[in-house]
């Protein structure tokens, strides 16, 4: 019974990125208002970016940024710092949805002022017309 | 010391080329094109010399991004296919450049300068997905070209801003899910290139792992989301159909065409041969798939009246081939679908430049605009006939040996279905494209099906002053700058096709993976 | 006479005379007289090559032109042999008269765009040599799709209500055909023997003998009904309906080039790529037979019924091919020699009939043989030549039809198949029956009701009826001599 | 159709939970993760760039050529939100949007934003400079210099902004600033060394290879600050004003 316990709480940060990413997915998706589908995707995108950031974690490490001991040498102990990969994937993934937020805030105005409407059907209804 | 920073050249010099663009607002629209060009051409020539390099010594360039060993650092890798693919992405950018004099000044009137920016963009994205040998790496590169190509087709008309919304939903989605994969892979293995995770995902422990099957499935179906493979592919058509005559020329067949070489990097560099079709059982699956992408792309065609409609159903139908030879898991199958990227990058081109000219000259884009084209229109109208021709896959023309070595591979490995499938496909597209030549060849088919019944019988007519003389039409030829790309590309086609024993011996057969 | 080396280079010029006469012939659309001019220099020039390379595989060596090597196991290449000979030598000597046939019928009518009609013309010779002297299944392949689709203009000529159906019927059974049928059981035998070279004699195919019967058999009769141009029975639909041409497309092209590549096309995948031992072995040939037979019978009857005389000669042209792919499956070697003769036979006596049926129309715009009472006297050459090929047709023993006819009866005697030969006789019968009346009322028979003949000689054009005499009288001519084509055919023969 | 979706979806989550079986626990020090590259990285990263923020050394050496087509994202999404929505003058007269007004209501929004403002502008520099040693670097910094502009122009209005930071200016900080950060790389490339190789730059800044590398990052930084800066002003001038530039929210 313990080590399904031990499987849940040992691997809880990919529970909690798997979650939201299936919210942001279904908002995506299922959601008639555009606006609402931006939102889905936000979210979507920061549950890729907890995936990511949650497997640089180290067990008692600090911040990887190297300190120096009293005789002002470099302390290189590899297990003492965090993993600074995913910290500069991430970095560039939050980059990339805010870019794609702004193009996609950018077209939703552009569909408010051609198709006066940001649902849905009744756009599809708009262009049928 | 240029040949061997090559690789890096063809990367930055659009990029620059965008970045100019960018900051010299003023430039007037000639020294704009001019630009372009430049821009163009020098990553053409500098992917001629890389594929060069690579042919002469028969291994593959790896170049250190900032000097950094693979594992650590970024690197490039440039070997016969992604050689093959850079020049031809390189080459139709050119020619789609040039081509875009006419169109790209009336499509936007203002920040023609911006819109070339972006088209060089595109373009840099395009070629640093290709040439890039880091998973990481190809998913930024992945979504600059993404990026671009939502602007380039928001510059349409009206409708076209809904259309490029659902493209950008169903992209993000699509690069989410690479991203995804990406997450699994590194979690397990550790490492970001190509080359090192190979190394990594072939050991023995990690051979029946459950992770990284789900990072390979979701990179997989990040991809085909991205290529538009049949059953994800609702958003194509519409996108690429309201978008610009030069925007559509450009996107069109390049995007779905990286896309699948990709999926082809993805499946036989990271992945190994006897991984994917062993451990992971698709390839029954992913045929269905893409003999259904096939026929059923090609009868959608069929039943289009917009003529771009009607061309961006037949991509998502030629995308049902590549990905078929891709998974047909035999020799022939992959050396067909790596021609058919090259063949149907120039089909497609081809296709959407002649469109592209008739829809400028005559402004509209329903088949009726056909009418009469060989008398308005002859160079236009003989470049279709032969886009058609490879299409269909008519004999001298590169897209009958690409098929030749699709239904070769699908023999071999006993796809009956796939091969049915490429067959029906090129029937109706045989139809289509007949069809077409038929209102071009006998003007307005709605005249002459309402015509007063019989009285012709066999044989001539019946007055001697000859057959009532049709409309005489002036000849209104698309203007030179869209002739010359077209001209090109339609010789090419043919060329390819005779020279496809090149082609294959000197380039595809050494990319060809172990364990076929 | 001349050296090797010209004889290496022979087919390609004789293959690419037509094909630089295009950009010529297009170029000069504006002065007909020096577009008629370039017609007739290819012709001359194309079968001049054809007759020097004649002499030359009489001399009994074959002249191997490899063109371009396309994949690493395959080029298009070209193999002048006996077999490719006989076929190659009547469709080049019977373009120069179509061609005057053809000027004299254009004229006549004063038909629109003639320069399309000569550029296509041309391609279409220039294609149908290109099949006569392929060396390889994928040769022929490509020249067999350049023939569809450089007829297809010819057949939609018109371009009214007619042609249209006519044209997309055309197009849908032959395109239907080749891509549907031929283009996989070419790849799939490539599959399987590794190469589409013809093999050298005609008893060893190239199929491997491992093969699995079935795959023979589908890939067989892939071929067979693929090639849509031989006119066997459910794929010959659109022949029929391609009558919408002109006359001379339909007296060269439908008589002559388009028929004769399909059943060309046929015989030569049966003799070269399964070879006679396979098919004997598996007893396709006698299944192929009675396909073919029923064919010939029922096209017979229906042309019986056609009161349009070119309709009549169509359905007729149906029956006669496959009495070509007929003398081919009896396997024997009399049958064969007979099925091959009659492809000379047939094309002259067919193309003076269809010539006929034009000049008719050009003076009398006359077009069912319900109409045609008593215009033998007013149109006696034409009637005349008319009554010559027609005699070929049955069969009948001055002219050449008799010697394929004779040939393929003693072949079914050798093959022991009695079942054929009634076939055969029977079919005679219906040839008698249904070209007899049309001469017999032509010279005998009262014109129709309220229409007074003109009295005295009143013929079409000389420029039309004298290619109709000239054909008829080499009809006779190989009917009495007919060593002349004899010789190539039987060097097919092993 | 929406219940649909949401089968599809559960059911892929289950299948995505299964996987979960062999991914090593979080923060567990033998992953794979942990054990492969990174302590490549901690080890040889202040050794060969004498730069103590292994991410920074990560993000503008080991990857800079990932961080470059990062900027390059961000400048594309830039141009393209110009390209979308800005519209030529004509255009603009036909479209009436509407807006609050907002007279005299604001004199303490201006007074706190006038000594806000200047500290924010400062800490930004100080976080694009210092991302050699504590946590920060271009991207930090460009959006704190950035959001210091739109509290400016949320305070006082969108004209006033534009007044002190011209709409041509921002295009060209939004180009020179990648144009920035490749234009080092092309340098390094023109001295010999691969594309984005900062050893090259040891010639002209005449100092040792490892120096050369903190200063190439340092350079790299400030690139991509301003044109991270930019950019932020980019699209809030184009999607508050809806592309006409005269009023925003």
């Amino acid at each position: 019974m313990d080590e399904i316990f031990h499987f849940i709480i040992g691997k809880y940060n990919y529970w909690a990125s798997l979650v939201l990413l299936f919210i942001g997915l279904y908002g995506m998706i299922a959601k008639n208002n555009l606006m609402k589908k931006i939102i889905g995707m936000v979210i979507f995108q920061t549950a890729i970016l907890l995936f990511f950031v949650s497997i640089g974690a180290k067990r008692g490490a600090t911040v990887p940024i190297i300190e120096f001991g009293p005789d002002k040498l470099p302390l290189l102990d590899a297990t003492a710092y965090a993993n600074p990969l995913p910290h500069v994937l991430i970095l560039t993934a939050i980059v990339v949805g805010v870019a794609t937020l702004g193009v996609a805030l950018a077209i939703l105005q552009k569909i408010q002022r051609v198709h006066g409407t940001i649902e849905e059907d009744e756009i599809l209804e708009d262009q049928r017309r | 010391m240029m040949i061997d920073q090559a690789p890096a050249l063809i990367i930055i010099v659009p990029l620059f080329v965008s970045l100019v663009l960018t900051l010299a607002g003023s430039l007037g629209p000639r020294v704009a094109y001019g630009l372009l060009l430049c821009g163009m051409a020098g990553s053409l020539l500098f992917s001629l010399l890389a594929l060069g390099q690579v042919v002469t010594d028969n291994q593959a360039i790896h170049y250190r991004m900032g000097d950094w060993p693979p594992p650590m650092g970024i690197e490039l890798v440039i070997d016969h296919l992604s050689g093959l693919v850079l020049v031809l992405v390189s080459a139709c950018a050119l020619l789609t450049a040039i081509y875009s004099l006419r169109t790209a000044a009336e499509d936007n009137p203002d920040r023609l300068n911006h819109y070339y920016a972006l088209f060089a963009l595109l373009v840099t994205g395009l070629l640093g997905m290709t040439a890039s040998g880091d998973v990481f790496n190809l998913y930024v590169l992945l979504e600059i070209s993404a990026l671009s190509s939502y602007g380039l087709l928001a510059r349409g008309r009206g409708p076209a801003y809904y259309a490029t919304f659902k493209y950008l939903i169903v992209g993000t989605i699509g690069a989410c899910f690479y991203l995804l994969g990406i997450g699994y892979l590194y979690i397990m293995t550790g490492s970001l290139n190509m080359l090192d995770l190979a190394e990594i995902i072939s050991r023995p422990e990690l051979q029946d792992s459950v992770s990284i099957k789900i990072g390979f499935s979701l990179m997989i179906l990040g991809v085909w989301i991205k290529m538009a493979l049949f059953p994800l592919h609702a958003w194509l058509p519409n996108a690429y159909s309201k978008a610009g005559i030069t925007t559509a020329c450009l996107i069109a067949p390049l995007m779905t065409k990286v896309s699948v070489y990709i999926m082809l990097r993805i499946m036989f560099t990271v992945f190994s041969v006897d991984y994917i079709f062993d451990s992971i059982a698709w390839s029954q699956v992913v045929i269905y798939l893409a003999s259904a992408a096939a026929v059923i792309g090609m009868i959608t065609a069929l039943a289009q009246r917009d003529l771009r409609m009607m061309l961006t159903y037949i991509v998502v139908a030629e995308i049902g081939y590549m990905t078929g030879g891709a998974w047909v898991a035999n020799a022939a199958g992959y050396t067909g679908a790596v021609y058919h990227i090259l063949a149907d990058g120039l089909m497609t081109l081809c296709l959407f430049m002649a469109v592209g000219a008739v829809i400028y000259r005559t402004g509209q884009t329903s088949l009726a605009a056909m009418q009469g084209i060989f008398k308005r229109m002859p160079i236009t109208a003989v470049v279709l006939v032969i886009g058609a021709a490879s299409i269909i896959g008519i004999p001298p023309t590169c897209g009958f040996f690409s098929k030749f070595y699709l239904i070769q591979g699908a023999a071999q490995a006993g796809a009956w279905v796939f091969v049915a499938a490429l067959l029906i496909a090129s029937l109706v597209a045989a139809v289509m494209f007949f069809k077409m030549l038929e209102i071009a060849f006998f003007g307005d088919l709605k005249a002459l099906e309402q015509e007063p019944g019989g009285g012709h019988g066999h044989g001539s007519h019946d007055g001697h002053d000859g057959h009532g003389a049709l409309p005489a039409v002036a000849r209104q030829e698309a203007p030179l700058s869209m002739l010359i790309p077209m001209v090109i590309t339609a010789a090419s086609l043919i060329i390819l096709g005779l020279y496809t024993k090149e082609v294959v011996n000197y380039f595809i057969g050494w990319s060809i993976p172990a364990g076929f | 006479m001349f050296s090797p080396s010209f004889y290496q280079i022979a087919p390609v010029i004789a293959l690419c005379a037509s094909l630089a006469a295009v950009p010529l012939i297009a170029i000069s659309g504006s002065r007909p007289n020096l577009r008629e001019f370039w017609t007739f220099l290819a012709a001359g020039i194309k079968f001049a090559m054809v007759f020097a390379l004649a002499g030359w595989v009489l001399a009994g060596n074959v002249v191997e032109v490899e063109l371009i090597r396309v994949l690493p196991e395959l080029s298009i290449a070209l193999r002048v042999d006996s077999f490719g000979m006989v076929f190659a030598l009547v469709s080049s000597f019977l373009w120069i008269i179509a061609a005057t046939y053809t000027i004299g019928y254009m004229r006549g009518l004063n038909e629109h765009a003639q320069t399309r009609f000569m550029v296509c013309f041309a391609l279409s010779l220039c294609a149908a040599i290109g099949v006569a002297f392929s060396a390889n299944l994928l040769t022929m392949y490509i020249f067999y799709e350049m023939l569809s689709l450089s007829t297809y203009p010819l057949v939609a000529h018109h371009q009214d209500r007619d042609a249209l159906g006519g044209a997309r019927k055309y197009l849908a059974f032959l395109l239907g055909g080749s891509v549907g049928l031929v283009l996989p059981a070419m790849i799939v035998i490539f599959a399987i023997a590794g190469t589409l070279d013809f093999a050298d004699g005609i008893h060893a195919g190239i199929i491997p003998d491992g093969t699995g019967t079935t795959l023979v058999v589908i890939l067989f009769f892939a071929c067979l009904f693929g090639f849509a141009k031989n006119g066997i029975m459910p794929m010959h639909a659109w022949l029929p309906g391609a009558m919408v041409a002109p006359t001379p497309v339909s007296a060269l092209l439908h008589a002559v080039a388009v028929v004769k590549v399909g059943v060309f096309c046929t015989t030569r995948v049966m003799l070269y790529v399964f070879g006679i031992d396979l098919m004997d072995e598996l007893s396709l040939g006698v299944i192929t037979a009675y396909i073919v037979s029923f064919t010939i019978v029922t096209a017979s009857i229906i042309a019986l019924t056609k009161d349009n005389l070119k309709a009549r000669l169509a359905y007729s042209t149906v029956s006669q091919l496959s009495y070509i792919v007929l003398g081919v499956a009896l396997l024997s070697p009399m049958a064969i020699q007979g099925g091959l003769i009659h492809i000379v036979n047939h094309a002259f006596a067919k193309i003076t009939l269809f010539f006929c049926a034009g000049a008719i129309y050009v003076a009398t715009h006359k077009k069912n043989i319900s109409e045609l009472g008593g215009l033998g006297r007013v149109m006696p050459f034409t009637f005349g030549a008319f009554a010559v090929a027609s005699l070929s047709m049955i069969g009948a023993p001055p002219v050449g039809g008799f010697v394929s006819k004779w040939y393929l009866l003693v072949g079914a005697l050798d093959a022991g198949q009695i079942a054929i030969i009634m076939v055969l006789l029977a079919s005679t019968m219906l040839n008698v029956a249904y070209f007899a009346p049309v001469v017999y009322q032509a010279f005998f028979g009262k014109p129709p009701a309220g229409e007074v003949l003109p009295t005295g000689v009143r013929e079409a054009p000389l420029i039309m009826v004298a290619p109709i005499v000239l054909a008829a009288a080499i009809s006779l001519f190989i009917g009495i001599y007919p060593e002349l084509m004899m010789q190539f055919v039987r060097m097919v023969m092993p | 159709m929406k219940r649909l979706t949401l089968v599809i979806l559960a059911i892929c989550a289950l299948i995505m939970l299964a996987a979960a079986v062999d991914l090593p626990n979080w923060a567990d020090p033998s992953s794979p993760a942990s054990t492969h590259l990174s302590p490549d990285f901690l080890e040889q990263g202040y050794g060969e760039t004498a730069t103590p923020n292994i991410v920074t050394v990560v993000l503008a050496d080991y990857r800079s050529y990932d961080t470059m087509f990062e900027a390059v994202v961000v400048f594309a999404a830039a141009l393209i939100v110009l390209v979308v929505l800005r519209r030529t003058p004509r255009q603009r007269s036909k479209m009436v949007q509407h807006r609050p007004v907002r007279e005299g209501r604001d004199t303490v929004l201006r007074g706190a934003a006038q000594l806000i403002i200047p500290v924010m502008q400062i800490f930004a520099l100080y976080v694009v400079g210092h991302g050699h040693y504590s946590p920060g670097g271009g991207f930090q910094g460009g959006v704190i210099f950035g959001a210091s502009f739109i509290l400016l122009a949320l305070c006082y209005n969108l004209q006033f902004t534009i007044d002190r930071f011209k709409e041509q200016a921002v295009l060209f900080c939004v180009a020179g600033g990648v144009l920035l950060y490749a234009g080092v790389g092309a340098i390094c490339l023109a001295m010999g060394w691969n594309f984005l190789g900062y050893a090259g730059l040891a010639g002209i800044l005449g100092v040792s290879e490892v120096m050369a590398r903190s200063h190439g990052i340092l350079l790299v930084e400030v690139g991509v600050g301003i044109t991270v800066f930019s950019v932020m002003m980019s699209l809030y001038y184009d999607l508050a004003s809806g592309g006409d530039l005269d009023e925003g929210l």
